[in-house]
């Protein structure tokens, strides 16, 4: 293969179709509430991490949504299960317990 | 020496129970850690040794703390326990007397009246006769409670019993079976030999008159021999395990080993410690408010032991303590949760952007929680109490607040948790303090339990009212009442029932309600229930507030933000922190007299109104 | 009898309701619909937000109410001309059939944005791009929802402000209905096909309804109904003819493509033909969207600028039906008090 | 796919096109790139169709490759692009035909610029007044060179001796159109068929008996886009674009693309070598890539003209296979031979990519 000084560009479009969406069906299953999240961001305003490094709780969840799982890792091991969030969201998202699954579901899919 | 076939059963089922007993024990005494060897081989030499007796006389024979809470059910295990060694010891003894020999084959105690029909042939017989019957009723009466009991629940108080797997009504029926059946053998043995006591004797004679006792009598004792073989077997397999284990759990608790929380051979002796009682079941606010029927502790522990463990089964429980704190058996159902949380746990963390950085040093550190920032009026107010009392204090986590660790702990992320212990214990010693005084009594819990700190750790009720002993702020007390909710990680949590409530009374008429202190009920937004929905969370704050409510107090104090964050969603009673209303107290014991005797007739006028 | 007589243009909704009203004040109403068809685009409706009540109950109701009164309704009616002099109208059908009448109501109603013009979706090209009215009419028909190629579709997009707040095709205006009507449209898709993944693309979520809300998240609490905040820049056919959408998936800050087998696309609410048509004929005035500019915003919705003319329903703007009742009911009351002098349609401050 | 929906669209974008009297304009790159397509254009418009093509010889780049690599500013634009329409005006020309897409945006977006800015134009008219003397007219007409030949594509169709037809099955070759961002993207009115289906390369594959295909990123930029081609650094970015666009259309098999921009064919040729030999991907058939031609190049084919005279060797994907496709003539010992007939040699053969 020849060296051209550049390679492809990787895609930044979410490519829905062919993302794994695995580790999103584990937390609907184990937690359904994950559903009624609408994205208001109140959870990222309150969170203690987020005051201290750039987690963005609601960002993540987004990405969690459309598939994009590859900075699930790094970024939700940031998380300290404080709960604030959970208090703070205005629909009712059990959101600590969805941060749990997460976590869970990157073992069991060892992501 | 006597014999006959019939014995086989039960000497069989015996000697199975023993090897399994003696397997299981020698097991979880060998893979206990180190340390808790240790501290076994060293409390078998000291007075920790009697006095575990002693409490196994109590709590073993006499179930004293059933009693307490119920004393039917406290009659009904009495009965069984006591009644049943006092038979044995009672037969082994007539036996003795009786062969006057000092060894004799185990069943043959237990089988005596089959063997021996001269009822006048050894010193004290008609002594005996009386005395074994009269045990033989006492269990007997038992067995009767315990049947009812399976029948209807609420003639013990109890609105549910524990319900029960194959296996244990496998063991259960057999027991029943014992001691009935004994009766009927040694009846039929007394009609037909006319001796017996008050009770088989009579019995006895009462059988004889319309049944052909010679025949069935011998189907009577194999019948009662099987039934001893059978529960024998069944026991290791079933709750009766913890006839046996609550023992050993004794000792072990008496020489001073503890559930930590990850899940040992100490947890597996607690949770076959386990007699189902049911009594924490009742005590559940999962089930009386949200009817969750499967998870309390008696099913969790079932669970365990049947290897049949759920995920949700682990995460439902609030961790609220209500049920270990009226546990017969002591068991620390909390930590046995959070140990079985653990096995969930995942790997993935990283804390490193948090700052170990501390603004200055201080004599006391006030560390607010999360929670506390998200009810500014808490902060504000133990701010404005330690300005005023010319406190030098450092505010920890004044920016933002880095977790304690404890929701991680709940969670069973120990591991996790542990890094931020790490991470917050070195900027507490950084900062030179010698008191550490959070207003979040889940920061609590984890401070005093989990970190190795070498200053004094304090909840604010605790450090106010020494603040007001000391003279250094002053409160003024005021006409109007507050009722006083527990929050579940400082009472049952930390123990703190007294000082909140001495603050109080400083300050307010405090009324009490009727489910307090170690019956205080959870608001409903524990972090330990990770599982829950928010229905099932709004339905024991609801039922929570009813209680708290019912007498109309001008306020709910509380002394944890999460419970006042959760109260206020649905509380038609304004909710106040025990630090707010130190402060407003202090408020007004500041103002100038004259505002002060203006003010305080019209309060009046609106009471009086 | 009064001897007054009153034209109510437009039998859907708002003409069917304003009439019935006015007769049963005792006006001579006449009814002008120019469909053989009482009920106006409600006819092709199966189910209504957020109750999801049926469409013909409504119009059942609406029936009833003209059941009880003495209304002239004349359907097939083309008008050629409509005009006042002095303080009398005169309406001339294309049958040569005229009416003359002391006050007109206009209740016009709305065309459906025409999809085709937003030709980056296809609509008209692409044989999986439908418009929200046609899978009603699915809906209506209770066909087994399949797409062109007869298969059961299991991925479902519905594209929000399809002609609705979009300067590109000239409406700058919120459709009002559009939101809530592809919330509830993809619930009856979940009904229907339960295994379906639905997704709802939508640049805000304009619930603005008593139970709008609930709608919104039953959608997403019951239906896994998922919402992606983007407007659609374009979509594609694929080989196997599903549709592959191009949108920016703002809230996760990535552009994201996403092939679907049905694309429903949420037309607004645009002026109809017939307000166009009657306004120039009266010389009513028309605000910068093309829907009637009423006197007043706030006071007057249903007056015009003609003395004896009045406004109901759609014809002034985008408007849920329960609000097409209201006006419907002002615009006779109004109309009433102009008839009789009086002159509370007058004021104005 | 409804094509009548197409055609209802097309209907509302139809554009007034000089048929006489043409000032062309060439295009900096193309003579470059493919030499030989600016050539076949004129020799299809002076000997087949007899029009009067007019070439200027101070001509100067319109500037809109500086332009849209944000190096060239606006107003210079507009003042070179000034000159331009001087030129035409002092020849007595006023059909301004320019050969590059980008040149047509460009004086598309002046034009646009100048009606709705009218302040805009006088100064530009001083600014070239001042600097050489010159004044302008608006051009009466203005037409891409693919308009013309859209216009003209029935006569073509007419002397063709070729069809686009594979002549071994008699089935219409599937061809892939590309348009130029720059043709109508900007102002969709000023393209034959708007910017969404646009049909001017459409007619003329239809009329020349070939097939079209739609396939999902048809509306793709081939990934030029100045800046990120020309920093080396973005080249990655630039690939990855046509890359886009290959792996979407190639399960619909196509057997050429058609284009009508300079810097598309280029791409959408090279890189399928480059591709090639950074993934090992090739998208034509058993290793081939799919030829790309602009559309002066379809048309000489069509009419039959020698393949070497249109230039068709300097294209990275070989043309054989589609010129045995549709039956058409070459020498293979004349591809790389100059004028006289003499070898000038073959160029390296690509380690992946067939040819």
């Amino acid at each position: 293969m020849k060296n051209f000084g550049y390679t492809l560009s990787e895609d930044r479009q979410i490519n829905y179709d062919k993302n794994d969406k695995k580790i999103l069906a584990y937390v609907k299953e184990h937690e359904p509430s994950f559903n009624i999240c609408i994205s208001c961001g109140t959870c990222t305003a309150t969170c203690s991490a987020a005051q201290f490094t750039n987690f963005n709780i609601r960002h993540l969840y987004t990405l969690l949504k459309r598939g994009e799982v590859t900075t699930l890792k790094k970024e939700i091991a940031k998380c300290m299960l404080c709960g604030k969030c959970l208090l703070a969201c205005p629909r009712g998202v059990n959101t600590r317990n969805v941060i749990i699954k997460i976590n869970q579901a990157i073992e069991k899919y060892s992501l | 020496m006597s014999y006959d076939p019939f014995v086989i059963p039960f000497s069989a089922g015996a000697i199975i129970l023993f090897i399994i007993l003696i397997y299981k024990y020698t097991y979880w005494i060998i893979t206990l850690s180190k340390a808790d060897t240790f501290k076994l081989l060293k409390g078998l030499f000291s007075i920790k040794f009697f006095k575990a007796i002693k409490e196994i006389v109590l709590e073993s024979l006499f179930h004293r703390r059933i009693f307490k809470i119920n004393p039917v059910l406290g009659y009904m295990h009495m009965s069984f326990a006591l009644g049943w060694l006092l038979l044995i010891l009672g037969g082994t003894l007539e036996n003795k007397i009786h062969s006057h020999k000092p060894f004799n084959a185990p069943y043959e105690p237990i089988f005596f009246k089959f063997f021996n029909h001269d009822i006048n042939a050894y010193p004290w017989a008609n002594e005996f006769k009386f005395v074994m019957d009269f045990l033989l009723l006492f269990v007997l009466s038992g067995v009767l409670l315990a049947f009812f009991k399976r029948i209807y629940s609420r003639l013990f108080g109890m609105k549910k019993t524990t319900r029960l797997k194959l296996g244990d009504w496998f063991a259960m029926m057999s027991l029943w079976f014992i001691f009935p059946l004994r009766f009927l053998a040694e009846s039929f043995t007394a009609g037909m030999y006319d001796n017996g006591g008050f009770l088989t004797g009579n019995a006895g004679r009462f059988f004889a008159s319309f049944i052909p006792l010679q025949d069935v009598s011998y189907i009577a004792w194999w019948a009662y021999s099987i039934a001893l073989g059978t529960f024998f077997v069944a026991l290791p397999f079933s709750r009766y395990m913890h006839i046996f284990t609550e023992v050993v759990l004794i000792f072990l608790r008496n020489f001073g080993i503890k559930n930590c929380k990850v899940y040992n051979s100490f947890s597996a002796i607690e949770v076959n410690a386990c007699s189902r009682c049911g009594i924490c079941i009742d005590k559940c606010q999962l089930l009386t408010s949200s009817r969750i029927t499967d998870t309390q502790g008696v099913y969790f522990l079932q669970s365990i032991r049947n290897n049949e463990i759920k995920e949700e089964k682990a995460f439902d429980c609030l961790l609220c303590g209500r049920c270990q704190e009226y546990c017969p058996v002591g068991i620390n159902l909390n930590n046995i949760r959070i140990s079985r949380r653990f096995e969930f746990a995942t790997g993935n963390q990283n804390y490193d952007y948090i700052s170990s950085q501390v603004e200055k040093t201080a004599p006391v550190i006030y560390f607010a929680g999360c929670m506390t920032h998200l009810t500014p009026s808490i902060k504000i107010a133990m701010e404005s109490i330690l300005k005023t009392a010319g406190i030098d204090y450092l505010f920890l986590d004044k920016n933002g607040s880095i977790c304690c660790g404890r929701p991680l702990v709940t969670a069973g992320e120990i591991l996790k948790a542990h890094k931020l212990i790490e991470k917050n214990t070195q900027l507490i010693k950084d900062s030179g303090a010698k008191t550490l005084v959070t207003s979040c009594p889940i920061c609590l819990k984890v401070f005093k339990e989990d970190y190795k700190l070498p200053i004094e750790v304090l909840h604010h009720s605790q450090y106010l009212l020494r603040l007001i002993n000391e003279g250094k702020i002053r409160v003024h007390h005021s006409k109007e009442s507050a009722v006083y909710h527990d929050p579940c990680e400082l009472g049952r949590g930390n123990k703190i029932y007294k000082e909140p409530r001495e603050l109080l009374n400083k300050v307010v008429n405090l009324q009490s309600v009727s489910q307090e202190a170690e019956l205080g009920l959870c608001c409903g937004n524990s972090l330990g229930g990770v599982q829950l929905n928010t229905v099932q969370r709004d339905l024991i704050r609801i039922d929570a507030l009813n209680v708290l409510q019912k007498n109309n107090p001008n306020y709910i104090a509380t002394a944890c933000p999460l419970c006042k964050k959760t109260f206020v969603k649905s509380a038609e009673t304004d909710v106040k922190d025990i630090a707010e209303i130190i402060w407003l107290s202090m408020q007004n014991s500041r103002k100038p007299k004259f505002v002060h005797e203006i003010k305080q007739p019209k309060e009046e006028a609106v009471i009086e109104l | 009898m009064n001897k007054k007589r009153i034209i109510v243009i437009g039998g859907g909704i708002a003409g069917m309701e304003a009439a019935t009203n006015l007769s049963a004040m005792g006006y001579q109403v006449t009814l002008l619909e120019k469909e053989n068809e009482l009920g106006g685009h409600l006819l092709g409706w199966e189910k209504l937000f957020p109750t999801m009540r049926l469409g013909k109950d409504v119009i059942e109701f609406l029936n009833k109410g003209i059941g009880l009164t003495h209304i002239q309704i004349i359907k097939n009616a083309d008008i050629i001309d409509a005009r006042k002099n002095d303080s009398i109208f005169s309406v001339k059908l294309s049958d040569g059939r005229s009416f003359e009448s002391d006050a007109i109501i206009v209740a016009t109603g709305y065309d459906l944005f025409d999809a085709r013009k937003k030709e980056e979706y296809g609509y008209g090209i692409y044989d999986n791009v439908i418009t929200s009215a046609e899978l009603e009419e699915l809906f209506l028909s209770g066909k087994p929802i399949v797409n062109a190629l007869g298969k059961t579709p299991k991925k479902i997009g519905f594209v929000h402000c399809v002609g609705s707040r979009d300067e590109k095709v000239g409406n700058v205006y919120c459709s009002k209905v559009c939101c809530v009507t592809a919330v509830k449209q993809s619930i009856e898709i979940k009904e229907k096909i339960p295994d379906a993944e639905v997704f709802c693309f939508y640049m805000d979520l304009r619930m603005f309804g008593m139970h709008f809300e609930t709608l919104y998240k039953q959608a997403q609490e019951k239906h896994a109904v998922n919402f992606i905040r983007g407007r659609l820049s374009e979509a594609c056919e694929n080989i196997d003819g599903s549709i592959l959408v191009k949108v920016e998936d703002t809230l996760a800050a990535r552009p994201l493509r996403m092939s679907v087998d049905l694309l429903v696309l949420m037309v607004g609410i645009t002026p109809s033909e017939g307000t166009k048509k009657i306004g120039a004929m009266l010389g009513l005035n028309f605000g910068p969207n093309g829907f009637y500019k009423c006197m007043d915003q706030h006071t007057m919705t249903t007056v015009s600028n003609v003395p004896g003319v009045f406004f109901a329903g759609c014809c002034m703007a985008p408007r849920t039906i329960n609000n097409v009742f209201a006006d419907s009911r002002s615009a006779a009351l109004m109309t009433a008090s102009y008839l009789e002098n009086y002159s509370i349609e007058k004021r104005t401050i | 796919m409804k094509t009548e929906g197409k055609h209802a669209i097309w209907k509302d974008y139809q554009k007034d096109i000089a048929d006489d009297r043409y000032f062309y304009v060439r295009s900096c790159v193309r003579q470059n790139f493919f030499p030989g397509a600016e050539q076949t254009f004129l020799r299809i418009m002076r000997d087949v169709l007899g029009k009067d093509v007019y070439e200027h010889p101070c001509h100067t780049t319109c500037t809109g490759i500086g332009y849209h690599s944000d190096v060239v500013p606006f107003d210079t634009a507009m003042t070179v692009v000034a000159r331009q329409f001087a030129l035409m005006t002092e020849s007595g020309y006023e059909n301004l035909v320019p050969s590059c897409i980008t040149s047509f945006g460009l004086y598309t977006e002046i034009l646009e610029t100048w009606h709705h800015f009218p302040e805009t134009e006088a100064k530009v008219r001083e600014y070239l007044k001042k600097a050489t003397g010159r004044e302008f007219k608006i051009p009466k007409n203005l037409a891409h060179a693919s308009d013309v030949i859209y216009k003209f594509r029935k006569e073509i169709a007419q002397k063709a001796k070729y069809k686009l037809i594979n002549k071994n099955t008699g089935e219409p070759l599937k061809v892939v159109e590309h348009i130029g961002c720059h043709y109508a993207k900007m102002f969709p009115h000023v393209g034959v068929g708007g910017a969404e289906y646009p049909y001017v390369l459409v007619g003329m594959v239809e009329d020349w008996g070939g097939e079209i295909v739609d396939y999902p990123e048809r509306r793709h930029c081939c990934g030029f886009g100045f800046r990120q081609y020309l920093v080396q650094a973005n080249r990655g970015y630039s690939v990855a674009c046509s890359h886009k666009k290959f792996e979407s259309m190639q399960p619909y098999k196509p057997d050429m693309i058609i284009t009508n921009c300079p810097g598309c064919p280029m791409f959408l040729d090279k890189w399928q070598y480059t591709i090639a030999e950074m993934e090992g991907k090739t998208y034509g058939k058993d290793g081939h890539g799919i030829p790309v031609f602009t559309f002066e190049e379809v048309a000489g084919m069509v009419l039959g003209y020698d393949p070497w005279d249109i230039g068709l060797q300097v294209h990275q994907v070989s043309c054989e296979p589609i010129l045995d496709k549709m039956g058409i003539p070459y020498d293979p010992t004349k591809k790389f031979a100059d004028k006289s007939g003499q070898f000038l040699g073959a160029p390296e053969k690509p380690s992946v990519l067939k040819i």
